[in-house]
């Protein structure tokens, strides 16, 4: 039914259009010549430029694909003396290098002040998005083609149609076969007066989760002059089915916000819930300890330069090392003096939380340090047009969830879960079963610590790297904690989802502030219900 | 029992003639025991995590009465001491206070003014006070807030604190901090503790715990004066103590009542030499 | 050399008075006073150009101190007492200090820039057509006096009604003060609130048709400031010798223990806590006029944490350290930050670290172990052995 | 086997010790009795190494310990059960038995059987927490828990509180069974004449901190009772 | 009597604030070493009083007390957040300061002792939303701000004047969030969803500070791209976006009256002397540096003119006091306290930088009183004889409630 569907199609676009002839054919007019459009280029105000870049395409057709690429990516350079246009890569040490826009040819290196930048802006950038769109159509891979039939679907104007329908005949299949279909559909429900062929036009679009669709049914049925009523109905239905759909897939992205969102906290708290849950020291400097690895990964990303795609990956064991030792010291030098006067940890965290805090203004300046997203981090998963997910989000929640399951994994494995425990219970006694209490301590805070430096390597990702980072954790780190539990870990992972997803559910219809306002204040009578949070430690010794 | 019966039975209780509504009855009134009986408890069940630490036990205990309670270690004995002080919720079962207070309708502050007092089986007295201060606020009397502000320490209180003082043999201790005492000085100071409430029903948990013999007979002695104005209810393991002050005597097994009767009696029960007390006690 | 003996003397006997329950609190009092009075009459009686002239920036300084200091008695009541440990202070504080705020608002009438006689500046400017309901009487002085004690009373009651009586404990309720004034901070960002969002309330005239600008004003301030610290100080101190206060002490310490002995300790707490919501409520109310601004920030829980650092660095569980650590650490502050701008943090981070380590029981301990060095008793064994971790019960949970 | 020369210690401004000297013999089994206060509990701390000694020589094996840890002298195998039993209380009973395995010498990892053939009632609650289990069961836990370190000297102090008649004879009969088969070192402190006399072997008398009588059991008489223990 | 003229400098260097602030700091110790070296001022030599009232906007007051009384600065240069300024003002005023404000910000205020170099909205935003308007043909308009004064104000002014120049209600949507709000996803999958409604569509940004940067990862991370929907931010520039990896935010807006990037002689050799100053390469300068740079200058030249740091006589001597850009042209102090400047809308670049896309014919004099608030139509500021008021009515020929 649908290859039928599909061939009626093609046959009757391509009748509507034959009479204009081959488009490729069309667009080899005699005169201009790449070349001499290029020249002009150097020095070209924006406007011009953009006139320009219409020129080349009709005379260059796909060859001139580098170039425009190269304009996009703003690489493109021309000498100043001998107004020859290159394109250039800046290194490292604020040189540049010249290559040959075509050919690809290296040049040789350049100094700022002997070239000078040919200047796009927003307009040109979009012109040259879809200049490339077009070439890209007929040219391009499967990607490339589908993001151009996208593109293409906000304005089907009988250019594009034709390019469309060209694409069409020179045979796509799946994806992008679909879209021009739906293209064609469009074009159908626009331009026939027929009834029964706009009906069925709306028949394939219903159901389509394009924002162009919607905005064409929805410009229909609003349309106060649209006769037709059993079309306006048809509409309607299609736009219903739309919203229908776009519903489901918001309530799902609303639930990955909230999990994202709850990965972030789970995160912040982790470390919290080993240094706070477990040892019970009141961890003032925990955020810091987040800070420090976020500005590990910035020194990671100092160091290798040429390494961006890895350096999260040797970010996270670096961060590690530097938060836990610091950890390590601090407990050494400082917790270690505060056995049995647990309150008073507040008071000592707080000071080093402070002096951390100034000492990273005073090495990296107060400036937040950019840290930069390697590639296979940035961008987003599509699922559908109304639904995608970040990759960073995404791969946030799963290492949140890798962390939580290793560190769960090294507690219950290894004696140091069991001595930990232990310690915190009765030192005396754990001493005197022969645990080194001391090596105990040093190694839990240097654990907590640890993982806070791990979880600011991913927050470094999302968010500033500057001296305040670890402030805006800490408040919520606690929260979470004490909500799952103090002293369960798995109360800390279900306690930071649960806040996650609450909150984000509540955002739509409350508004960020208020949506917080509402968790805190459940959280304060959640708490009244369970004075010891979700998963409480029961029995005698508890009370 | 199906929920819908067991609310028609809550609800059939609460229509009973001979009983009041449990809010309608003034929270603070003196016991009534003119049947004799100071504590009912019957059918009690309580259960952790599925471990019935009480099972179906019912205990009756006469005014001015002291009487042991032995058993087993786990046998039960302090949870039950937790559900007459109210620290434990029971699953199910009745606890009365003389004839006219239900236990289990008040909270552990509620049942202490009432006049029940206990001593815990680890000592547990307020570490930061001295040993002075901490008998003062066991003194008997109203225990709200604004009276706390403005209480003074009478002439027959402070007389009462300095006899107690020299009946647990802290007089030089007095203004020590209680943290500061040894084992066996704070089980004293928890004793004190309770002579100066004088409640009426006394749950004394191991008192000789860590007590040198001499001291242990002093206790005995301390206790057995007690009985008759109060009634005591004695935890003890100390066979020899429990023998020296014993009257009736109730075992508990695996949280129900094994045997009663006198010291004698229980001593011969074959069941209570075989999980408590061993072949040749 | 006679002279330095002499003040040695002098010195020592005063650590021993500070060490004295009754006497010690008397010279503190003692030297508050005499102090607060001695500037405010270098300040109006004397020249400007007098070598002893206190100018009215040293004036509203003090002011300022002397109202946290309230603050972190505030804490320290409830803290050091009764081993609550609020994180959360700050909002009856700034509750307090709203209060307030909002008479003095309403007492600039039409001299606002808009000349509006009803509206606040930040309301005409944001397009507010009239004044919301809660805003109306604030106008007088002793029903915003009023409000600005019943609304931090009533929130503190309620708060500390429900979680008292469900026996929240040790750190979940200390995380709960502070989502109350982390949730209370946001709220009050919020312009929609209606209390002027971030930038607060501000831009004051006068109070009780005095100048706020005035010296005498100022000076007036400050007197009637230490008047209510040493009032709230005595007031304190009467309730934790009395034996309220060792009830509480109980509390803290073994609160089940308590609750067997009959005492309802969820009454005693909550009574302690709205005791010390009021009292923070009328130091935030003192600090608003002059400081002359009170914005959400007040709100944030690292203003209340601070309290807390203000209160263990004199020493938690005596009513005068808390009273000199907020005094000292404020200074601290004041000095540092002028005299090392970009590395203060250090200086008072290494501060809070020194005397958490060094310092168990804060300045408090260090008189005491003074005192102890220069005066111990042949008798030890009659002496109140206190050992160093006394205080320190685990509040902490597992 | 343990010598303790001139000990003092102190809480505080408080002196608890006053020169206190004992000596323990290899294979002994010796109960230390004194009054409520005397410092017994204090004495064992220190020998433990729980409270810091103002001045003084503990030597173990003729080697001086007195700056060692706690955990050291638990790696000598010294095995404490304190007074108060000091379970672990959210551990597992398991869990409290695991605690004392990695200071064994023989690097065993798992529980000894034989803990629980001496004490069966563990077995049966290997999952419950420490916490939760009623005193005379803490108080087996307790030295159970001593015994997993594979002890050449087991410290008891006060181990009958709180056990229930039958629990307490067993408990008597293991301590003598360890140290008659296996030739433990016992230092026993009890109140309990009756205990005292059936376990131990030598008593020494504690009063005001210091050591004021020492013999064979045997030879405690009425005298001594009275003077040392009495109130 | 002073051999030294002092300069108190009020901004924070710790705290929340101190990201931007410190900057300035820097910049006013690095004109008063370069005015030294002109050989100071009236023949004396400056000093710098530095203190840090971390971010704390009470302690705002007391440090501006310290600076007036203990240390009896000259002049101010100081707060960036609008609470802070609000904070010194009383005190300024009481003890007859004078204080160079150099961030832009809501205006509606106007005061004596306070000379205001940053730009008002009518320097910022109105000239953004012409530009979105006219060039780029924006259709429907998200206004996403953080809740406080500033934005709330714009914002107002913004759906005046879009209002008045014909959008509709339904293609407005605002939308504010707390101070340091971070997670941003369910805001940008909003504004995409608004965007995707077929008309052109534009994000008018008075995020503040550190939210900027999750927001913009966040824009990118979700495929947002500066052509489908163009964010034009006002407290977005050089210093921001140096923490920010800029690869995915090429061609989002900002609107302001002055970038780095601009050529020319006087800004070439400003931006050396402030890298050469701080000793970094990289560091980068921003706007208010350049309202600070023009509010040193013209008080340095007041202060010349009136031949002494008295008060009044420099306040007066101000007025009409004309500075060269960086930026080309020349800015000039207005009656009402408040400068006339060029504005300028840049693009982000790769680097980081700006490159001007846009820029107002001449100057524009800053507005201390909105013309599209209601409340503030009337008012005008003129501090020459004889209203000589801040906020004079020009309909009641009044001065409301100024207490002279
Ligand atoms: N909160 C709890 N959770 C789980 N089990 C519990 C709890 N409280 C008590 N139990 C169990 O209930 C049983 C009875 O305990 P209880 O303390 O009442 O014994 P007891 O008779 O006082 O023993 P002992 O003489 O040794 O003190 C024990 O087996 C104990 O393990
Ligand atoms: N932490 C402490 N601080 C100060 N003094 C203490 C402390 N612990 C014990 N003491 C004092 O030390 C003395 C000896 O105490 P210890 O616990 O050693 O006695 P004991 O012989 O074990 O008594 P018991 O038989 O009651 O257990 C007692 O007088 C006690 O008051
Ligand atoms: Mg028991
Ligand atoms: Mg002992």
């Amino acid at each position: 039914m649908n290859a039928l569907l599909h061939k009626l199609w093609s046959v009757a676009i391509v009748l509507l259009l034959l009479p204009t002839g081959s488009p490729l054919a069309q667009s080899e007019p005699a005169g201009i010549s790449a070349d001499s459009v290029l020249q002009q280029l150097p020095g070209a105000s924006l406007k011009k430029t953009g006139e320009l870049i219409g020129q080349l395409e009709q005379a260059g057709g796909a060859e001139m694909r580098p170039l425009f690429e190269v304009m996009l990516a703003g690489e493109l350079y021309f000498v100043k003396e001998s107004k020859q246009i290159i394109a250039i890569t800046k290194t490292e040490r604020r040189t540049y290098i010249g290559r040959d826009v075509f050919g690809k040819a290296a040049l040789g290196e350049f100094t700022s002040r002997e070239i000078k930048k040919i200047r796009v802006n927003n307009r040109l950038r979009s012109q040259l998005r879809e200049t490339l769109a077009r070439i890209d159509l007929l040219h391009g891979s499967k990607l490339a083609q589908k993001q151009a039939v996208l593109a293409m679907l906000d304005d089907l104007n009988d250019k594009n149609m034709r390019l469309l329908t060209t694409a069409q005949q020179s045979g796509v299949d799946g994806e992008v076969a679909r879209l021009i279909d739906l293209a064609a559909a469009m074009v159908q429900l626009r331009d026939s007066r027929v009834s029964e062929e706009r009906l069925e036009a709306i028949g394939v679009m219903s159901g389509q989760l394009e924002p162009a669709v919607r905005n064409q049914l929805q410009r229909l049925v609003n349309d106060a002059q649209e006769q037709d009523l059993a079309v306006r109905a048809a509409a309607q239905k299609a736009l219903d089915k739309i919203s229908e759909r776009i519903e489901f897939f918001g309530q799902l992205e609303q639930l990955f916000f909230g999990l994202s969102l709850g990965s972030v906290l789970l995160l912040a708290a982790i470390g919290l819930a080993i240094t706070f849950g477990v040892m019970g020291v009141i961890n003032m400097a925990h955020g810091e300890m987040i800070m420090l690895g976020a500005y590990t990964t910035y020194v990671i990303q100092q160091l290798f330069p040429g390494a961006i795609a890895y350096s999260l990956l040797i970010a996270v064991p670096a961060a590690f090392l530097v938060s836990g030792s610091v950890g390590v010291l601090i407990e050494r030098g400082v917790i270690r003096h505060l056995q049995g006067r647990p309150l008073e940890t507040i008071l000592a965290t707080f000071g080093i939380s402070l002096i951390l805090q100034q000492a990273v203004r005073s090495i990296f300046s107060p400036l937040n340090m950019q840290v930069v997203t390697p590639s296979w981090m940035s961008g987003s998963l599509v699922i559908n047009p109304v639904f995608s997910v970040t990759y960073n989000r995404l791969y946030i929640l799963l290492f949140a969830l890798a962390i939580f399951a290793a560190l769960v994994v090294v507690l219950k494995k290894s004696s140091l879960g069991l001595n930990v425990r232990a310690v915190s219970q009765n030192r005396d006694m754990a001493k005197a079963m022969g645990v080194r209490t001391e090596m105990v301590d040093a190694m839990t805070f240097g654990l907590g610590s640890g993982i806070a430096g791990v979880a600011g390597v991913a927050l470094s990702q999302l968010t500033n790297v500057g001296p305040n980072l670890g402030q805006s954790y800490i408040i919520d780190s606690f929260m979470v904690v004490v909500f799952g539990g103090v002293g369960n870990l798995l109360g800390t992972l279900v306690g930071g989802f649960s806040l996650g997803v609450a909150n984000k559910f509540l955002e739509p219809s409350m508004g960020a502030v208020l949506a917080n306002i509402i968790v805190l204040v459940g959280l304060i009578l959640f708490i009244q219900k369970r004075p010891k949070g979700l998963f409480p430690q029961r029995g005698r010794a508890a009370e | 029992m199906s929920p819908i019966n067991h609310f028609a039975g809550q609800a059939r209780e609460l229509m009973r003639r001979d009983t009041t509504w449990p809010f309608l009855v003034t929270r603070r009134r003196p016991v009534d025991v003119s049947k004799d009986i100071i504590l009912y408890l019957e059918e009690l069940n309580v259960s952790f995590d599925g471990f019935k630490a009480l099972n179906n036990l019912n205990l009756y205990v006469n005014d001015g009465e002291l009487r042991c309670l032995i058993g087993a270690n786990g046998a039960g004995k302090t949870t039950l001491m937790d559900v007459i002080t109210g620290k434990t919720a029971c699953d199910s079962g009745s606890a009365w206070f003389g004839q006219n207070i239900d236990l289990l309708a008040h909270d552990e502050a509620e049942i202490a003014g009432l006049g029940i007092g206990r001593k815990f089986q680890k000592p547990t007295v307020f570490e930061a006070h001295t040993v002075f201060d901490n008998l003062e606020l066991s003194l008997r009397g109203y225990r709200g807030v604004w009276r706390a502000l403005t209480a003074k320490l009478s002439g027959p209180e402070r007389d009462r604190i300095e006899e107690v003082l020299s009946v647990i043999g802290l007089e030089d201790a007095r203004y020590q901090s209680a943290g500061a005492l040894s084992h066996g000085q704070k089980q004293w100071l928890e004793i004190g503790m309770l002579l100066a409430a004088e409640p009426r029903l006394l749950l004394v948990d191991e008192p000789v715990a860590g007590m040198t013999a001499e001291e242990t007979e002093r206790t005995a002695e301390l206790l057995i004066s007690l009985a008759g104005k109060h009634t005591v209810i004695v935890v003890e393991h100390d066979m020899e103590f429990v023998r020296s002050i014993a009257r009736t005597v109730t075992v508990l097994h695996q949280g129900a009542v094994l045997a009663e009767g006198t010291m004698d009696q229980v001593q011969n029960n074959r069941d209570v030499i075989e999980v408590y007390l061993g072949e040749d006690a | 050399m006679s002279v330095l003996n002499s003040l040695a003397q002098a010195s020592s006997r005063l650590l021993a008075a500070m060490r004295q329950p009754g006497r010690g609190t008397s010279w503190l009092v003692g030297i508050l006073l005499v102090v607060t009075l001695a500037m405010s009459a270098a300040n109006l009686l004397l020249p400007a150009d007098s070598p002893f002239y206190v100018s009215t920036y040293t004036i509203t300084l003090m002011g300022k101190y002397l109202c946290f200091a309230m603050l972190a008695m505030a804490v320290d009541i409830v803290w050091g007492y009764c081993g609550i440990l609020s994180l959360g202070h700050g909002a009856f504080f700034a509750l307090g200090g709203y209060g307030m705020g909002m008479y003095l608002m309403r007492q600039i009438g039409d001299r606002g820039v808009y000349g509006n006689p009803d509206l606040p500046d930040f309301m005409v400017f944001l397009n507010w057509q009239e004044l919301p309901w809660y805003w109306f009487g604030m106008d007088q002085f002793w029903f915003a006096i009023f409000m600005a004690l019943l609304v931090p009373g009533t929130l503190a009651f309620v708060f500390g009604w429900l979680a008292f009586r469900s026996r929240v404990t040790g750190v979940y309720l200390s995380i709960m003060t502070q989502a109350l004034t982390y949730a209370l901070m946001l709220a009050f960002f919020r312009n929609e609130m209606g209390f002027g969002g971030n930038n607060g309330l501000t831009d004051f005239k006068d109070i009780l048709g005095f100048d706020l600008q005035a010296d005498a004003t100022r000076v007036a301030l400050l007197l009637v400031t230490t008047f209510l610290v040493v009032l709230t100080f005595l007031a304190s101190r009467t309730i934790v010798q009395s034996r309220l206060g060792r009830v509480i002490v109980a509390v803290r310490d073994a609160e089940a223990r308590t609750r067997f002995l009959g005492y309802r300790t969820e009454h005693y707490k909550v009574w302690l806590f709205v005791y010390s919501a009021l009292i923070a409520a009328v130091a935030g109310m003192l600090y608003v006029p002059q400081v002359g601004i009170i914005n959400p920030g007040e709100f944030s829980p690292l203003n209340s944490i601070e309290v807390v650092v203000w209160v263990a660095v004199g020493g938690r569980g005596t009513l005068y350290g808390a009273i000199v650590g907020a005094l000292l650490v404020n200074y601290a502050k004041t000095r540092f930050t002028a005299l090392m701008p970009d590395a203060w943090l250090f200086a008072l981070g290494a501060l809070f670290v020194i005397v958490t380590v060094y310092l168990p029981r804060g300045l408090a301990g260090l008189f005491g172990r003074a005192t102890e060095l220069m005066y111990r008793r042949p008798d030890t064994g009659k002496d109140k052995t206190t050992r160093d971790d006394g205080l320190s019960v685990a509040e902490v949970g597992a | 086997m343990i010598r303790i020369e001139k000990l003092n210690q102190k809480y505080g401004g408080t002196q608890i010790l006053w020169d206190l000297d004992l000596n323990i013999e290899k294979g002994s089994c010796t109960c230390i009795m004194g009054r409520n206060g005397a410092g017994k509990t204090t004495l064992l701390k220190c020998l433990m190494g729980l409270l810091p000694a103002s001045s003084g020589r503990i030597l173990f094996d003729g080697k001086p310990i007195q700056q060692a840890a706690a955990q050291q002298r638990a790696k000598m195998s010294i095995g404490y059960v304190p007074q108060g039993r000091d379970i672990f209380p959210l551990l597992t009973v398991e869990e409290n038995l695991q605690i004392g395995l990695p200071a064994r010498s023989d690097g065993l990892k798992k529980i000894p059987e034989r803990v629980f053939e001496l004490f069966p009632v563990l077995k049966e609650m290997l999952q419950r927490r420490g916490g939760d289990l009623s005193g005379g069961q803490q108080q087996q836990l307790a030295i159970a828990r001593a015994l997993v370190i594979d002890p050449k000297v087991l410290i008891l102090d006060e181990p009958n509180e709180g056990i229930q008649p039958n629990i307490v004879r067993q408990i008597g009969d293991v301590v003598t069974q360890l140290n008659q088969e296996d030739g433990l070192t016992v230092i026993l402190v009890e109140q309990k004449l009756g205990f005292a006399r059936r376990v131990g072997r030598e008593f020494r008398l504690m009063q005001k901190g210091a050591v004021m009588a020492a013999d064979k059991m045997s030879n405690l008489n009425d005298e001594l009772i009275r003077q040392y223990l009495a109130v | 009597a002073a051999e030294t003229i002092k300069v108190g400098v009020l901004h924070s260097l710790s705290g929340t604030m101190a990201i931007s602030e410190t900057t300035l700091k820097d910049t006013v110790l690095m004109m008063v070493d370069e005015q030294n070296r002109k050989g100071g001022l009236l023949g004396k030599k400056l000093e710098a009083v530095v203190v840090d009232p971390a971010s704390d906007w009470p302690l705002f007051a007391e440090k501006a007390r310290e600076l007036l009384t203990k240390e009896e600065v000259d002049v101010i240069f100081g707060c960036w957040t609008s609470v802070s300024r609000k904070s010194v003002l009383p005190v300024v005023e009481e003890l007859n300061g004078l204080m160079f404000y150099p961030v832009q910000y809501e205006g509606e205020e106007s005061s004596k002792n306070v000379f205001y170099t940053g730009a008002s909205p009518n320097q910022q935003a109105i000239p953004a939303v012409d530009y979105l308007m006219s060039d780029l043909e924006v259709e429907r308009w998200v206004l996403a701000g953080t809740d406080y004064v500033y934005p709330r104000t714009t914002n107002k002014i913004l759906e005046a004047y879009l209002k008045a120049a014909g959008v509709a209600e339904e293609d407005i949507m605002i939308s504010y969030t707390p101070f340091g709000h971070s997670d941003w996803q369910g805001i940008v999958s909003d504004i995409k969803k608004f965007g995707g409604a077929g008309k052109k569509t534009a994000v008018v940004s008075t995020i503040n500070g550190d939210a900027n940067v999750p927001f913009y990862k966040e824009l990118g991370n979700q495929g947002v791209s500066s052509e489908d929907i163009p964010v034009v931010a006002f407290s977005v520039g050089e210093e921001e976006l140096s923490g920010i990896d800029t690869g995915p935010l090429v061609g989002h807006l900002a609107a302001w009256n002055y970038f780095q990037g601009i050529d020319s002689e006087a800004n070439e050799y400003f931006v050396e002397q402030w890298k050469a100053f701080i000793g970094d390469e990289k560091r980068v300068t921003n706007d208010p540096m350049e309202a600070t740079y023009i509010g040193f200058n013209m008080w340095a030249k007041a202060v010349e003119k009136a031949g002494t740091t008295e008060v009044d006589a420099v306040e007066q001597a101000m007025i009409g006091i004309e500075f060269p850009n960086l930026t080309g042209g020349i800015a000039k102090m207005n009656k009402n306290h408040h400068l006339s400047k060029p504005v300028f809308i840049g693009e982000i670049q790769d680097d980081g930088q700006f490159e001007v896309v846009w820029e107002t014919d001449g100057v524009v004099a800053g507005d201390a009183w909105s013309d599209f608030l209601p409340g503030s139509k009337d008012l005008i500021a003129d501090w020459t004889a004889p209203i000589k008021c801040g906020n004079y009515n020009t309909k009641s020929k009044a001065c409301s409630g100024q207490v002279q």
